[in-house]
């Protein structure tokens, strides 16, 4: 993605929370370092898949994106705009561009609030009229969403986990964005319903052209939805690449080990997978690993990666834009292809 | 209040709102659409106790809007000391003459001890009092415990932790003892001397004392709801479109605060009925000749030996009324509450 | 020398036991102890008297209201006292004393001999020195609560204690001599007090042992020389007394002592004490109501009742119930005049109780003073509840129709006030005044009542005289010198010629012409100044247990004669 | 645990100093002179001034508050009436008794009142709200909610006064009232004079451990894990008590103990109601005497009463419930 | 072969609720041998949780009907006594919850919680228990177990309570294990723990497990057989490789169809089912599955919206209810399987 300007570039983002305690005198005792240092880039129209274990920093990430958090330290560009701590004014004209799609499509939705309500609400903030009104323009995004126009004065929990999430969709898009990040858009739906959602924000990716940072811990989903992806461990990106690339010659022994875990639909006859179990669960973002976060899991760590920690870089067999944060990255055989064959 | 009255922190603790019944399987049938209100009020129909109740409630808030038209039509006023004024009424110790309190037909209710006031009356303005008092309560606790619940809750950081610490002062500060001892020193400090002291005036300021003690515990209660509430996602959905702190507080969180805010109501207005009544008891609040519940009752147990029925009637019409709302109050939170529903 | 008997009877005469006690002056004779025997009494048991309130002082000279003095009698001597005949009549006698003083100079000079065989409780004998310790004591600073009638007539200033600062700097008042044989003690007076025998009764002059006085803390433990001293005392709750073995009812002509101890309970309020002592039960056999007598709420039953009436004492409470009229606020004679005559006095007895609550009150001087007068200028007993007619064309008269009234009464101190104030109102509205009803919330009562800025025009008062004579009802409340910020002349009625009247008749040295004279100002203030409105003379019923006897109603302290009840067996 | 305690004792000192400061002015700026009372009926300025003085009332604000907060911490001298020590709250105005001893003196009736009570209303309330659980809809589970409905409306001043004249008084079922019997004195004649205003209070309170023992049962037996228990094996009673019940019980134990908190602070109506002697009527009287000290005495009782019992509720709750991390 | 070891014989659970009546399994038979997998599928609502709570008698009884058989080694569990039940809970059979936090106790310690149910079944002592607790917690590779053992619930991680779960239903080695979701909540790498130690204690042991999910990766993983649910019916069931490689049923095919893969192409769109899932209030008539199925046109007489289909056995357990003749189930499933660009 080199040469044209990213849409979004993130360097060094860090966030902290503060962990209170201390006696007798409350005071910040320490912090969790839920995302540490990390580096993004979003072209336009493009869509970054963003993958991780539970509690790694994946959402952290997002909200510091959408500046529902404040950053701790690093640097957030929005088409070349500093927004890093840019208050809610200044953030004013970004807002309707930078949107967001939530996991939980109960919670993400008012349930106080009719459909119609939820949709044109950002139109009213942001005091955008549309040609023919805002409930109109509303009608039309429920369209767009694939949901019936006539539903606008519904109220949420009249509809499936499915057709809320379309709700939440039509949203975010109701204010145009150029951005959206989608922290776990799916994961809380059903299989069948999952692939409608999935297909929905692709087409809308496609037709609209709109940049996507799309959250999730499922591997595959990932690998159907974003033309990018990034593994995430310990508030750490440890590899970054493009989709193919990365599921075809992951470097990072925790992307292996990540891949190697999905249980894949498919009959017993075909040659089982190399597999790596990980043990032991993710350490504490309250204390994390020195050196390399992985270390503690890691079945190749040595004295290095406790002491120094390994950069994001394009390590040698890499392909172009793809880089991984290892002092010994796997080689560069997949086990897709492994299959394959 | 150390009265024995089920006070805000002994209400049955109100489960976290879940605005979220479970999702209808079935996709929405055409036509009208049911808002989680009016899905709250078919519940609500549904429930026969409730319903009655209701109608209870409904008695007493018609019989104290529509004291005045009914004593007019009855022909007796509250005020005038008929036993005082017309031999035969009273004895010489100033209890009624007549059996039962004096019921008779032109005193359906009886004639009131030593003053020989109408007691149909004085109960009719006794309730259109003490309801005024509770019902402006109840709203001022209920409209002062919104704003700074959820301000507090919301805005978090230092005005959460100053608002936190004035709400433990406040509940930990005696609240009757202070009423007795402070209450009428406020009176004394407000009017001018050689005034009578306006009813209005001691209404006023029985309501703005119950109210600076009431607030707390809706308060703090509310402020829990939003800190619950505020990590919802839906907050957040509506922070990334930019909307501004007091929109996020009164469009998005409020709306969802309904349930607890109406179930804290419902407790709380019987709570003031009955506060009022313990108050007057206590010596503090409305006083002769201005009708007064609370009064009522404080009198009725000092002549009950020779009086009963001066007892029987405000005694009997606060139980009703009690639970009555109480009943009420429960189906109202089953309504809007189905999960922690009553079989 | 003898004191002129009670008035006649007064009020509707619709209650039976109206009677009023005589009083009079008695010989060094009746002097003498023992007192005479309860017919029926025995000795022995514990009597509980039971009241709302403990008493708030024990130390004599920071007793003053009849409350602590009824409890006072039982421990406190003083020089002379009442003895206090069945059916009420009262004699003032020696009680430390030989016999009730010798007065000379004009009423300047008092001397008192003291009795023989006079003993503390520890044993320890009683001298003279211990009764002019009791008085110097009044000059001490922390004795604020007590009577200072002795204080001013010694040192001749109401500012008395920047004369005399007690006896605790070590020197004595020189205007009290004792004799070396400390048996006699007299008086140096600056002004003349021809009934300061009757002053000396009061407990704030009480003996106090030299050698025992523990300052502010002797009000915790006051030493006896009565027939009874104090065991044990939990405030608020309880308080015990015991026979003192040290007191000889050879030198008391006043005291009785039947029971071995009284046990007092404080909490109670009236009702629930009417309600135990009607249950009669569980140890309230022994029971009787100290002070707080049967509430309004109960008197129907209590007099309905034959064995509840049986078990009944009552009487009326010394002094009178009023309402003052501030004279510097309502200038005019005619609307104090309109005011007598409209209020409703039926209906406000109605509210206490009846005709059992007490009888409508005419006079300033009530039936159980010397000499007192029976007459009623604004016909209050043939219209109890108040001539309207009368008073609207007096107000007419008088060009002040509509004249705003602001009416006070002391609020949260009793139920009754709450009510009476609103047959009041329409009393005065049906006359042609503007009442405007102003309770003042009773902790701050008097204060406010007692400034002489106020704003009140009618209040709500009650004065019981400190000893039977005109002089103590009048003098306080009419004498137009005293009025000051907290002083008692409510009224503030300042007229030089009653002021006059006053000063003259308080020096008349013989006590029967001295009654004559206040009777005469009695009449003539209501007359001409009408600066109050007599309410009642207010009876009040206490109850006692089924196994108590000698039940007398104490016409001083308006409550039992502890030291005459027995416990039957 | 140590720290929390800590903490929160801090806490609640600071919330004390806080509600007595503002006592303190409160009470002065009502128009009433506590000097008065102790001035006698032929009160003159200059006596007036004297008690004021005795009375150590006739300093400025700031510095009577400074007296008596010096008082409370490292004891005060009284003219007269002797050193008082630390914890000095000062003398009555009224008895000159030390405030201190007033209240520890009053408060073993207020604690038999509370505890006592607490246990009947806990007992009571408690049990019929499990049946009530237990049996929902049912029956039994609608008498029993509705007779805690019908408690939860009366009102102790009537059903105080009735019951004392119909049980004790009329029918002698009941002994009357009395507290001058102290628990460690005659253990019998206490239980005998608490026994009424125990039932009477517990009466009203039992109501809402009804509803709330039955609302907070009915949801947590609805929760996964006392699926989980029967899934076990585990027989209905033993589910129905270590888990049902151990879930239900943190709220209940949380109202407990601020209502206690509330009774210890002096149930002055009830008191009054009974004529019982603990802080609720030393309250009264500290009104209406206009008793500063003693009113900061009783003012600050029921105000720690609720502070300590919240401290307790919290402390309490964390044993209960592991989860709950205190801090 | 003699019977199974557990066999459901058309189940059938209703609710009565406000509604009306909610048929959340209407006719479920399976049978499962000691020793083997029985993998469950279907989207949520379809009836697995019910069914399983069904077995183990764990449904309210009051707003529930039950019908049908559920004999567990030749023992109707429907008709058995709450004491019979009891004794055999835990015991004999054991279930798995799917949310570990919300279905362990919050009060008590993960050791108790697992040891409780040893000592109500063996009778042994508190210290035993214990030790069996630790024991057990090692097995399920738990690290220091004689430590953590003390921990209450909230001390563990997602895939150690999950662990702690599966230790408690093991502890008294259980014929049965009934596992309803039990790494759905699970990340990747914990679920791959999680489900080789289940495939791990399934060897040691020869427990047999009922394994309910709705990932059908997750099923190609464990399941010996499988069983397709949808709207509280089975609508396909068999070998874990037929139905996974050649499966008869729409439905099937769209719970494939609409899963991503790791393989595959990429730059197609999934191919999701259309529509809802059915109400269990107010089912569609004949096929559940007609109103979503895009065959249902292709059924001759439109059968689909009138008949509802039977589970046509065709021998060794394989079934599949469809209307669909068996060429038309092979040619459309061709067509299906190719994706095809929207
Ligand atoms: N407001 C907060 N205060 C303190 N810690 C937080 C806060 N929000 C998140 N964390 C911590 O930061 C870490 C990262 O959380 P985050 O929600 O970003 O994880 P995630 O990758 O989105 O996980 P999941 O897949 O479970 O959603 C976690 O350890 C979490 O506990
Ligand atoms: N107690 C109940 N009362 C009424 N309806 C119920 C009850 N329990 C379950 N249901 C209904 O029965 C149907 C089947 O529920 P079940 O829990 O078995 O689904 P499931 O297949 O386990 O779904 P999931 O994958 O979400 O766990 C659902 O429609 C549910 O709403
Ligand atoms: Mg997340
Ligand atoms: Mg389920």
């Amino acid at each position: 993605m080199s040469g044209t300007d990213p849409l979004l570039d993130v360097t060094g983002l860090t966030k902290h929370f503060p962990v209170r305690g201390g006696f007798p005198v409350r005071r910040t005792v320490g912090a969790v370092q839920a995302v540490d240092g990390l580096d993004l880039r979003v072209a336009e129209g493009e869509s970054l898949g963003l993958v991780g274990e539970s509690g790694c920093g994946k959402s952290t990430t997002g909200r510091l994106i959408t500046r529902l958090l404040e950053p701790t330290a690093g640097k957030i560009t929005y088409a070349g705009q500093d927004i890093t701590h840019a208050s809610r004014k200044e953030l004013a004209p970004v807002r309707s561009e930078i949107q967001m799609i939530f996991q939980d499509p109960y919670a993400s939705l008012n349930p106080r609030h009719t459909v119609g309500k939820i949709v044109s609400g950002p139109m009213e903030i942001n005091g955008i009229d549309p040609k023919g009104g805002r409930e109109r323009r509303a009608r039309e995004l429920l369209e767009i969403v694939g949901l019936n126009p006539e539903h606008y004065n519904r109220f949420p929990h009249e509809f499936s986990g499915g057709q809320r999430q379309r709700i939440g969709v039509a949203r975010a898009l109701a204010l145009s964005p150029r951005l959206v990040v989608a922290d776990e858009p799916v994961s809380a739906l059903d299989v069948s319903i999952q692939a409608q959602v999935v297909n929905l924000l692709q087409t809308l990716q496609r037709d609209l052209g709109i940049a996507f940072v799309f959250i999730a811990h499922d591997l595959a989903i990932v690998r159907h939805f974003s033309q990018r992806v990034a593994v995430m461990y310990l508030g750490r990106i440890v590899e970054t690449a493009d989709r193919d690339d990365l599921y075809e010659n992951p470097r990072h022994p925790y992307t292996r080990a990540l891949l190697s875990a999905v249980p894949e639909a498919t009959a017993s006859d075909t040659p089982p997978r190399t597999r790596i179990r990980l043990t032991g669960d993710v350490p504490s973002p309250l204390n994390p690993p020195s050196g390399c976060r992985f270390r503690t899991r890691c079945w190749k760590a040595t004295e290095r990666c406790a002491a120094e920690a390994p950069a994001l870089v394009r390590v040698e067999g890499n392909g172009v834009g793809h880089l991984t944060a290892c002092h010994y990255p796997e080689a560069g055989r997949t086990m897709t292809s492994q299959a394959a064959a | 209040m150390t009265s024995p009255t089920p006070s805000a922190t002994t209400a049955p603790m109100v489960v976290a709102e879940d605005a979220v019944p479970t999702a209808p399987k079935t996709p929405p049938r055409g036509g009208d659409s049911r808002s989680p209100g009016r899905l709250a009020w078919l519940r609500f129909k549904r429930d026969r106790t409730g319903v009655v109740s209701a109608y209870v409630v409904l008695v007493f808030f018609v019989a104290g809007v529509g004291a005045p038209l009914i004593a007019r039509l009855y022909g007796k006023d509250p005020y005038t000391t008929y036993g005082q004024n017309t031999a035969g009424l009273l004895n010489d110790f100033g209890f009624p003459v007549r059996p039962n309190g004096g019921i008779s037909g032109d005193f359906w209710f009886g004639v009131e001890p030593q003053l020989g006031r109408d007691v149909f009356t004085l109960l009719l303005y006794g309730i259109r009092n003490s309801l005024l008092i509770a019902t402006v309560t109840t709203l001022l606790v209920t409209f002062l415990g919104i704003v700074v619940g959820l301000t507090a809750g919301y805005l978090g950081g230092r005005t959460d932790y100053l608002v936190g610490r004035v709400i433990d002062i406040l509940l930990a500060f005696p609240s009757t003892l202070f009423f007795i001892a402070f209450w009428p020193v406020m009176i004394s400090i407000l009017v001018s001397p050689e005034d009578a002291t306006p009813t209005w005036l001691t209404v006023v300021s029985l309501i703005s004392v119950m109210t600076a003690f009431g607030w707390a515990p809706i308060a703090r209660l509310l402020r829990g709801e939003v800190l619950a509430l505020r990590e919802r996602e839906f907050v957040e959905a509506s922070k990334v479109t930019g909307a501004s702190p007091a929109r996020i507080i009164f469009k998005e969180l409020l709306p969802n605060l309904w349930t607890p805010i109406l179930i804290q109501a419902t407790l709380a207005l019987p709570m003031y009925v009955t506060t009022e009544a313990a108050l007057a008891f206590l010596g503090v609040g409305l006083s002769d000749p201005t009708p007064d519940w609370g009064v009522m009752i404080q009198r009725g147990a000092q002549v009950y030996q020779n009086d009963i029925t001066y007892m029987l009637f405000p005694g009997l019409t606060m139980v009703i009324f009690v639970i009555a709302f109480n009943l009420l109050g429960d189906s109202v939170r089953d309504a809007l509450d189905p999960k922690t529903r009553r079989r | 020398s003898s004191g002129g008997g009670g008035g006649g009877t007064g009020g509707s005469g619709s209650t039976s036991t109206a009677k009023y006690s005589a009083v009079s002056i008695g010989t060094a004779d009746d002097s003498k102890g023992p007192a005479p025997e309860v017919t029926g009494a025995r000795k022995g048991g514990t009597i509980h008297p039971i009241g709302p309130d403990d008493f708030s002082h024990l130390d004599p000279q920071r007793i003053y209201y009849s409350w602590n003095s009824t409890v006072g009698n039982l421990y406190i001597r003083c020089l002379t006292g009442y003895k206090i005949a069945s059916g009420g009549a009262m004699k003032l006698v020696g009680d430390l004393a030989t016999d009730t003083g010798t007065m000379s100079d004009d009423g300047k000079t008092w001397t008192f001999t003291l009795k023989d065989g006079l003993k503390w409780e520890d044993g320890s004998e009683l001298t003279v020195e211990d009764v002019r310790h009791g008085i110097e004591r009044g000059f001490a600073s922390f004795t604020t609560e007590g009577a200072t009638y002795l204080q001013s007539a010694l040192t001749g200033t109401n500012d008395f204690r920047s004369v005399y600062k007690g006896p605790y700097g070590g020197k004595h008042l020189s205007s009290v001599v004792t004799d070396t044989a400390k048996k006699t003690i007299t008086f140096h007076l600056r002004t003349a007090r021809p009934d300061l025998n009757w002053t000396l009764a009061m407990h704030s002059y009480g003996a106090v042992p030299v050698k025992h006085d523990t300052k502010e803390k002797y009000d915790k433990d006051p030493v006896s020389c009565g027939p009874y001293r104090i065991k044990q005392h939990s405030v608020d709750k309880s308080l015990t007394l015991v026979r003192n073995t040290h007191w000889d009812p050879a030198t008391d002509p006043i005291r009785n002592a039947y029971p071995d101890s009284f046990v007092f309970e404080f909490g109670p309020e009236g009702l629930q004490a009417t309600d135990r002592l009607i249950a009669d039960s569980g140890g309230d056999e022994f029971a009787v109501m100290a002070y707080s007598g049967v509430p309004a709420e109960r008197i129907q039953k209590v007099l309905g009742t034959a064995d509840l009436k049986a078990r009944t004492v009552d009487g009326l409470l010394t002094g009178l119930y009023y309402y003052a009229i501030n004279c510097k606020r309502i200038t005019d004679v005619k609307v104090r005049q309109a005011l007598n005559y409209a209020w409703p006095l039926e209906q406000i007895r109605r509210i206490y109780g009846g005709p059992s609550a007490g009888e409508y009150a005419t006079t300033v001087l009530s039936p159980d003073i010397a000499g007192r007068v029976k007459f009623d200028i604004y016909g209050k007993l043939t219209k109890p509840q108040g001539d309207t007619a009368k008073a609207k064309a007096l107000l007419k008269e008088a060009g002040k129709l509509g004249q705003k009234i602001v009416y006070t009464y002391p609020q949260g101190a009793s139920d009754a006030y709450d009510k009476t104030k609103v047959v009041i109102a329409a009393a005065l509205k049906e006359a042609g005044f503007d009442p405007v009803v102003k309770p003042v919330e009773s902790t701050s009562y008097y204060d406010q009542i007692q400034q002489i800025d106020n704003q009140f025009d009618v209040m709500w008062f009650g004065w019981s005289p400190d000893w039977p004579t005109g002089y103590t009802l009048l003098q306080p409340l009419f004498d137009g010198t005293t009025i000051a910020n907290g002083a008692n002349n409510v009224s503030q009625l300042n007229v030089p010629w009653v002021n006059a009247a006053i000063k003259k008749d308080a020096v008349i040295a013989d006590p029967a012409k001295a009654n004559a004279a206040w009777a005469a100002l009695d009449r003539q203030i209501m007359e001409k100044e009408a600066p109050i409105i007599p309410e009642t003379y207010q009876r009040r019923y206490y109850l006692y247990g089924d196994k108590v006897g000698g039940g007398e109603f104490d016409p001083l302290f308006s409550a039992f004669i502890l030291y005459k009840l027995y416990a039957k067996a | 645990m140590f720290r929390f305690l800590v903490r929160r004792t801090l806490g609640a000192l600071l919330i004390l100093l806080i509600i007595s400061a503002l006592t303190f002015v409160l009470f002065y700026v009502a128009p009433r002179d506590p000097a008065r009372a102790a001035c006698g009926k032929l009160c003159t300025p200059q006596t007036l001034a004297l008690v004021r003085h005795n009375l150590g009332i006739s300093d400025p604000l700031p510095v009577q508050y400074w007296h008596w907060l010096v008082g409370v911490f490292a004891g005060r001298d009284y003219t007269g009436l002797g050193h008082c020590p630390a914890p000095c709250l000062g003398y009555s105005f009224t008895n000159h008794e030390p405030v201190l001893g007033l209240i520890t003196d009053r408060f073993p009736t207020t604690l038999s009142l509370s505890i006592g009570s607490a246990v009947v209303f806990v007992v009571f309330g408690v049990g019929t709200g499990m049946i009530a659980a237990v049996k929902q809809g049912r029956a039994l589970d609608k008498i029993a909610s509705s007779a805690s409905l019908v408690g939860s409306s009366l009102q102790i001043y009537i059903v105080g006064v009735v019951a004392m004249y119909y049980l004790s008084d009329e029918w002698h079922l009941l002994p009357r009232p009395q507290d001058s019997a102290g628990f460690t004195q005659d253990p019998g004649a206490w239980f005998k004079g608490l026994l009424l205003p125990w039932l009477v209070l517990a009466l009203i309170f039992t109501a809402n451990y009804t509803r709330m023992t039955r609302s907070q049962l009915v949801e947590s037996l609805s929760e996964d894990y006392v699926r989980t228990a029967r899934a076990k094996g585990l027989s209905r009673r033993t589910v129905f008590f270590r888990f049902a019940w151990r879930g239900a019980m943190g709220p209940i134990v949380t109202i407990l103990g601020l209502d206690i908190g509330y009774l210890l602070g002096g149930a002055i109506i009830t008191e009054e109601t009974f004529g019982l002697h603990g802080i609720g009527a030393l309250s009264i009287k500290a009104v209406r005497d206009n008793d500063l000290p003693l009113l900061l005495g009783v003012v600050l009782t029921a105000a720690a009463a609720i502070v300590v019992a919240n401290i307790v509720v919290d402390a309490v709750y964390a044993l209960i419930d592991p989860r709950i991390r205190l801090a | 072969m003699n019977t199974p070891f557990l066999s459901v014989r058309d189940l059938r659970v209703a609710f009565s609720t406000e509604d009306g009546l909610v048929r959340a399994v209407d006719g479920l038979s399976f049978d499962l041998e000691q020793g083997s997998t029985l993998g469950i599928v279907g989207e949520s609502g379809s009836g697995k949780s019910v069914t399983n709570l069904a077995i183990l008698g764990l449904h309210d009884r009051e707003h529930t009907d039950v019908d049908g058989e559920i004999l567990l080694d030749g023992k109707d569990l429907l008709t058995a006594t709450e004491r019979e039940l009891e004794r055999l809970r835990g015991n004999t059979m054991s279930m798995i919850f799917q949310d570990a936090l919300a279905s362990l106790s919050p009060f008590h310690t993960v050791g108790r919680q697992i040891g409780e149910t040893y000592r109500k079944h063996t009778g042994a002592s508190r210290h035993e228990a214990r030790a069996r607790s630790v024991e057990m917690l090692r097995r399920v590779g738990i690290p220091q177990p004689d430590l953590r053992v003390d921990d209450y619930p909230h001390q563990f991680s997602g895939g150690m309570r999950q662990r702690a779960m599966i230790a408690m239903a093991l502890v008294c080695d259980p014929e049965l294990l009934i596992a309803d979701e039990p790494t759905t909540a699970l990340d990747v790498t914990v679920q791959a723990q999680i489900m080789d130690l289940l495939k791990d204690l399934q060897q040691e042991f020869g427990t047999a497990i009922v394994f309910v999910t709705h990932d059908l990766g997750v099923i190609a993983n464990i399941a010996d057989d499988v069983l397709v649910m949808y709207g509280g019916r089975c609508v396909e069931r068999g070998t874990r490789n037929q139905v996974l490689r050649t499966p008869q049923h729409p439905y099937t095919w769209g719970l494939l169809g609409s899963m991503p893969s790791l393989d595959g192409p990429v730059d197609v769109p999934l191919s999701p089912i259309p529509g809802l899932p059915p109400s269990l209030l107010n089912p569609p008539s004949g096929c559940r599955f007609h109103p979503r199925c895009a065959f249902a046109e292709k059924v001759h007489g439109g059968r689909c919206a009138t008949d509802s289909p039977p589970l046509e056995i065709n021998g060794g357990g394989r079934g599949t209810a469809c209307h669909l003749t068996a060429e038309q189930r092979r040619e459309f499933f061709v067509d299906y399987a190719t994706p095809q660009p929207n």
